[in-house]
């Protein structure tokens, strides 16, 4: 239901960020993510930011990637 | 269906149920019914009209002046023909600023001289405050069909492959984020530009060029669903080779747009013998309005308009309906 | 490793991990609807795994009567400030885009907060924004209440005609629809956190998981939901947008302006404290008050259009008698093939 | 002139100065110059066009649908050409009953059956409720001029006399009644009509036709300047010879208008070789939309264009400034 | 008698007629000066009796800052309701045709009454009309007046720039005008009457007809100064329309609704007694103290432009220098060309 | 000044008038002159009827007219 896209914020004044994502400059509300700081990334829905995107979270998800192929590998292998 | 909507302006399906009900079946003639670009008279005679109502009249790119010049150079050239003559008409609201109007005829007079063409009669209205929108601006065009061509919308048979002369969507976004108070960085600007020298060098190329088509209102999509509609086909296209600008794309994606639904103006869909494919990229690509030329797609015997998308998987193009919502879900 | 490679190992996964039966896997939110339609993920999809379409599309699930309730809004010299979304739904008589068109004054917003502001910089005229949506919706339009009081805006107000989530799944399941796990929606959850739908699993035995909306995020969350459907929990796929708790500011701004109340879904019927309503402290910026607005009637259903079975999952789009005949995306006759999102529209619009 | 007056849009002499600095200077080049009806391409193809934006869209006697048809029917004829094909491009107001258009497509279809033309290309744009006032059309329009025919506004000369194909400013005045609830009876009914056959047969009469110019905008006094004008000659015309209905004259008098203002939609001017006058009145009068043709005046040199009065007096023709104001003194 | 030929016979009288000095008839109103050019009448007389055209046409002796007033009002979010002669007059900034361009709200009307009508039917809107004209218009003005008096019609006002006739002939004369005799303007009368005339004869000596605007009627008049120019009198030739009472009925609303006041003349100046305004009792439909608007500041002349010597008649509009050059009828200078009936207008329009 | 033309009142009805002209109909006030009965002209400006038009006066114009052609006569007798 929510097209929300992750776009950088590049500058902040009060409860404004400014935000950049590939090349498309918008203002959005940050009143619901305080901590963010310049360069994160928001989730930013109908002008509202409503997530900070964690990197590391991020970086885990890449990883549980990799988890799961190991699912792959040993079912693979028990088929062997 | 008992108002006119946006919707059926936009081109897409309630636009086609319009024209076909309202017009089509009123005036009924071989010409009009081949649902061409241009029409073809006197054997080799091309002949076309477009209105120009766009919002803002000055837009990042270009100006409704522009615009109306190259509509119709370019429609006018979708037979595989030369461009040779326009026609303007304006319609003006009482108290348009007379120094605007000369910055728009003075593009107009640019872009006939890039093209190469002359615009030879003109009209003049003027409506009281209120009755109409600042300017708009009709333009019907005449060209001459080179020899050896045959383009027609009708001519696509399975095997040609598609292509497209560059980026898309850059008009329709160019326009949007006026509207919408979008800002881009760099801006992104109009394609707005005279196809006919490009089509010129293209149509060395003879019989091996099918189709020609402009994917202006309702994008590329419904270009390709006429393409299929009128030459009995399928097409399918490939996600991974459409040139799009990252801009463009980020841009839809937040405001939930399809950039195959954005209007081009500079911009045209080729269908070509596939013998002649590469041949038909390079000199797209030598052009200065061709440089991100491609080969999107291919011609076969579906009767779907398809996209293999990035997944492996392939599904129908969404076809526009009409108007282009923002939305949130 | 490539996408397209990441995409053709998960189905070498999928495969592997498929349970054999058919397995029903209910994407809650029309946004997932509309990406697997796009990504043509159920072609990677076994036959037995069923991706079906949940009551997640916000114009899907708004009653008719609702919508009949904004056209008489429209009647009453407002200007209707509302998503894109909503333009092209009918109601029983009438759309929104054809009252613009009858000369209504109907403004498309982006965002909630773009139609406060042309209400502060258009003071003589009354602006209703019309509040539909989930709970990634309501915080953006809970703000624009709070920031109207607070700068004193008198002439901006919302028609609340918001739902929340968990009380239509308990619903759905309590009405015995038979799935075997669900993909949960992603940014409802960046809000909620995901607590609000442990009582799947702990009374339901359903399984779910919070997902992303990229197509590896969805085949990882299938492959989530297939690992552990056995002992079914919920789990967060989307960890880089979705915390555990939420996002507590914008859970504190909805508990500040709103409080539940009940509401009748389309296809679902009513539902108990599914809904909510402007608090008494802010009413003056409830339209419903202030224009003396709501939902018209008995809600009508609109005859043959299946909506209700679509939405409860029971039938595939393409199961409706005038699916794609005397209803497309041009001619919608029900809310499921209007909306962007609505299951039947992605169906009509991308074959599948 | 700063901003875009009313007046510039009412056939005149503020029209055309607004054409001669903005337009003219801009695109300059011969066809445009020429400032004809239409353009001559290609040594015998007529071109031209035209928007049309009248209020009422429906009024006595027609409809916007048949004047767009006539118009551009009439002007592409105007070099002694048959028209054969027209453009239509339509702007339509977002609300608008589709009924209505249905009815002005039809009235269109019949027009152009009438005229035995064919509507071969066409264009539909949807604007937001309120950026156009209902609906305008433009038509554009190709003919193929007739053997050893040689019409020009330049070809006036001393001694040639000037017809008219019928009565003076019905088509204005109709749609004066119809704006300022003046009710007439009989009703005045607008004179639009295509004049194609009646100038296929003029043209029997080959060179001796020199002039052919239909007096919309302006009416005949703006057509007699024009003519004036390019040929540079002069041109006099009889009080007691023009045929106008009693009560266009009457309704004139009561508003302070000069029927000689007012537009017409279905009337032509012809300057024609004095040995052949009586010929092309015979043959005026002989056509169903010729029936009131009369000889009503004759080309000098005197380079003015003057009146030749009840009074046995003479006096220059007053000169459309632009737009028709009712006034009381 | 055919016309024509009647018209050849008052040739035949005139000459025989003719003085043979110079006799300068001075036509008043602005109508008879456009009759005399369209009919060519000039042609028909000799070169030394001369038409010259007084102070009688309504936006022509309209003074430069009254226009500048109107063009203030327009800016107050009114309806300016006009005649459509007002429409090109140039203030000294703008003009309501340039007003209108620029998305004021400028009305034509043919009829006051019409402009009532419109302002019954557009309670919102207030509608105020421009009253110019002298005798004739100034009882259509008065019962529009009465009738919104009556009708408890709040929206719709007055700007009263009227003027009277007598007093600006008074005032002609005094400043030393050379006239033989006056051709006295036929509809002004129809109200006025005769009488009013009386001192142009007895103060004076000079004489005047109250003519028609037929051809026939103006040269019948000509013919009835030269008979009698050596014992002035003032005499009706458009018996058919004016009696010597005048219009009684007309009379009473005037005195009824208005009361004089002093008034400046473009290029006569200010003559007393010659302007009208509204009376205390209806001066709620006063637009001068309603929207507190009055003519702004000093009279400033048009540089180069001659309108006062034309209106006195001290010289034809082609001896004025700006003539046909810089002024014509598409941008006129001076009100005497921007006036359909100025005289400048008529000379330019048809060459005499 | 003042256009004003000449119309039949073929209608009355209280203060207003229905006159025709060459076929032009217009309604107009008659308030300036109550005494109108329908068959009468009026002259009639800017919607209001401000004269009725004496037809014997008219008449009486016309031998006003020939009464002066005496003055031809006279003056070409004077001149024989
Ligand atoms: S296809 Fe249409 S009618 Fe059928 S369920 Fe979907 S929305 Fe309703
Ligand atoms: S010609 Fe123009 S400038 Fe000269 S007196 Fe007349 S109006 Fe004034
Ligand atoms: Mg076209
Ligand atoms: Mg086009
Ligand atoms: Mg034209
Ligand atoms: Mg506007
Ligand atoms: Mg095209
Ligand atoms: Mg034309
Ligand atoms: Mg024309
Ligand atoms: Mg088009
Ligand atoms: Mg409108
Ligand atoms: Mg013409």
């Amino acid at each position: 239901m929510c097209i929300a896209v992750p776009s950088k914020a590049i500058k902040i004044e009060g409860k404004v960020a400014e935000t950049e994502l590939g090349g498309v400059i918008r203002r959005v509300s940050i009143e619901m993510v305080p901590d963010v700081k310049v360069g994160d990334y928001v989730m930013v829905y109908a002008g509202l930011a409503i997530s900070v995107v964690d990197k590391e979270e991020a970086e885990m998800e890449r990883e549980l990637w990799e988890e799961v192929t190991e699912v792959l590998k040993d079912a693979a292998n028990r088929n062997d | 269906m008992d108002k006119v909507l946006l919707s059926h302006g936009g081109g897409g399906t309630m636009m086609e149920r319009l024209i076909e009900e309202v017009f089509a079946k009123t005036f009924d003639n071989e010409y009009l019914n081949a649902m061409e670009d241009a029409a073809l008279l006197f054997g080799n005679i091309t002949l076309t009209t477009d209105s120009f109502t766009v919002k803002p009249i000055f837009f990042p790119g270009g100006d409704i002046g522009r615009l109306a010049v190259c509509g119709t150079v370019n429609d006018a050239s979708m037979r595989g023909a030369k461009p040779l003559f326009l026609t303007c008409a304006f319609i003006i609201e009482e108290g348009y600023p007379i120094e605007e109007l000369r910055r728009i005829v003075k593009s107009m007079a640019e872009a006939a001289e890039e093209a190469g063409v002359k615009i030879v009669a003109g009209d003049t209205k003027v409506v009281e405050k209120g009755g109409v929108d600042g300017i708009f601006i009709n333009t019907s065009g005449i060209g001459v069909v080179y020899e050896n061509a045959d383009v027609s919308i009708k001519n696509a048979r399975p095997g040609d492959v598609v292509l497209i002369s560059g980026t898309i969507g850059d008009h329709g976004m160019a326009i949007m984020s006026a509207r919408e108070e979008l800002q881009f960085d760099p801006p992104i600007l109009s394609d707005v530009s005279p196809l006919n020298k490009l089509i010129e060098k293209l149509m060395t190329l003879g019989k091996a060029v099918k189709v020609l088509r402009d994917p202006t209102r309702g994008g590329v999509a419904e270009v390709l669903y006429e393409i299929s509609k009128m030459s009995g086909v399928g097409i399918k296209i490939y996600e991974d080779k459409l040139p799009v600008k990252a801009s463009v794309k980020s841009a839809c994606d937040l405001m939930g747009f399809d950039f195959l639904h954005l209007a081009n103006e500079g911009k045209l869909i080729a269908v070509v013998d596939r013998k002649y494919a590469d041949e038909a990229l390079e000199i797209m690509k030598s052009d200065k309005y061709g440089k991100d030329a491609a080969i999107i797609g291919e011609v076969n015997d579906s009767k779907l308009v398809t996209i293999d998308t990035f997944y492996g998987t392939s599904r129908i193009i969404d076809r526009p309906i009409g108007e282009l919502l923002p939305r949130i879900c | 490793m490539q996408q397209t490679e990441m995409i053709k190992k998960a189905k070498e996964i999928i495969d592997i991990l498929n349970p054999g039966m058919q397995f029903n896997i209910m994407e809650v939110c029309g946004s997932h609807t509309m990406a697997i339609s796009k990504y043509g993920l159920r072609q990677i999809l076994p036959k037995n795994i069923r991706l079906i379409s949940g009551p997640g599309c916000p114009v899907c699930v708004t009653a008719q009567n609702e919508i009949d309730s904004v056209i008489e809004l429209a009647n009453k010299n407002v200007v209707i400030a509302t998503f894109g979304d909503l333009i092209r739904v009918p109601g029983n008589k009438s759309s929104l885009q054809a009252e613009r068109a009858a000369g209504k004054d109907v403004k498309v917003f982006y965002s909630p907060l773009d139609a406060l502001e042309y209400a502060e910089k258009n003071p003589s005229k009354e602006v209703v924004f019309i509040g539909i949506g989930f709970e990634t919706t309501i915080p953006t339009v809970a703000v624009t209440i709070k920031e109207a009081e607070e700068k004193n805006i008198k002439n901006y107000s919302v028609y609340c005609l918001h739902k929340t989530m968990p009380e239509a799944l308990r619903a759905l399941l309590e009405g015995g629809s038979k799935v075997q796990g669900f993909l949960l929606p992603g940014h409802v959850s960046a809000i909620t956190g995901s607590k609000i739908y442990k009582f799947l699993a702990e009374e339901f035995g359903v399984g779910g998981v919070i997902s992303g909306f990229e197509a590896l995020d969805i085949l990882m969350s299938i492959i989530m939901l297939l690992k552990n459907y056995k002992s079914p929990s919920i789990e967060i796929q989307y960890k880089r947008v979705v915390r555990e708790e939420g996002n507590v500011e914008a859970q504190k701004i909805i508990e500040e302006i709103f409080e539940p109340c009940d509401s009748t879904w389309r296809g679902l019927g009513e539902i108990k404290g599914s809904g909510l309503k402007i608090k008494d402290k802010y009413k003056d910026f409830d339209a419903a008050l202030k224009f003396d607005i709501k939902p018209i009637g008995e809600e009508i259903e609109i005859k043959g259009c299946r909506c209700g079975d679509v939405l409860k999952g029971n039938i595939y789009p393409n199961e409706c008698p005038l699916f794609g005949r005397v209803c497309t995306s041009e001619n919608p006759v029900g809310p499921c093939m209007v909306s962007s999102e609505g299951s039947c529209a992605a169906f009509y619009k991308y074959g599948a």
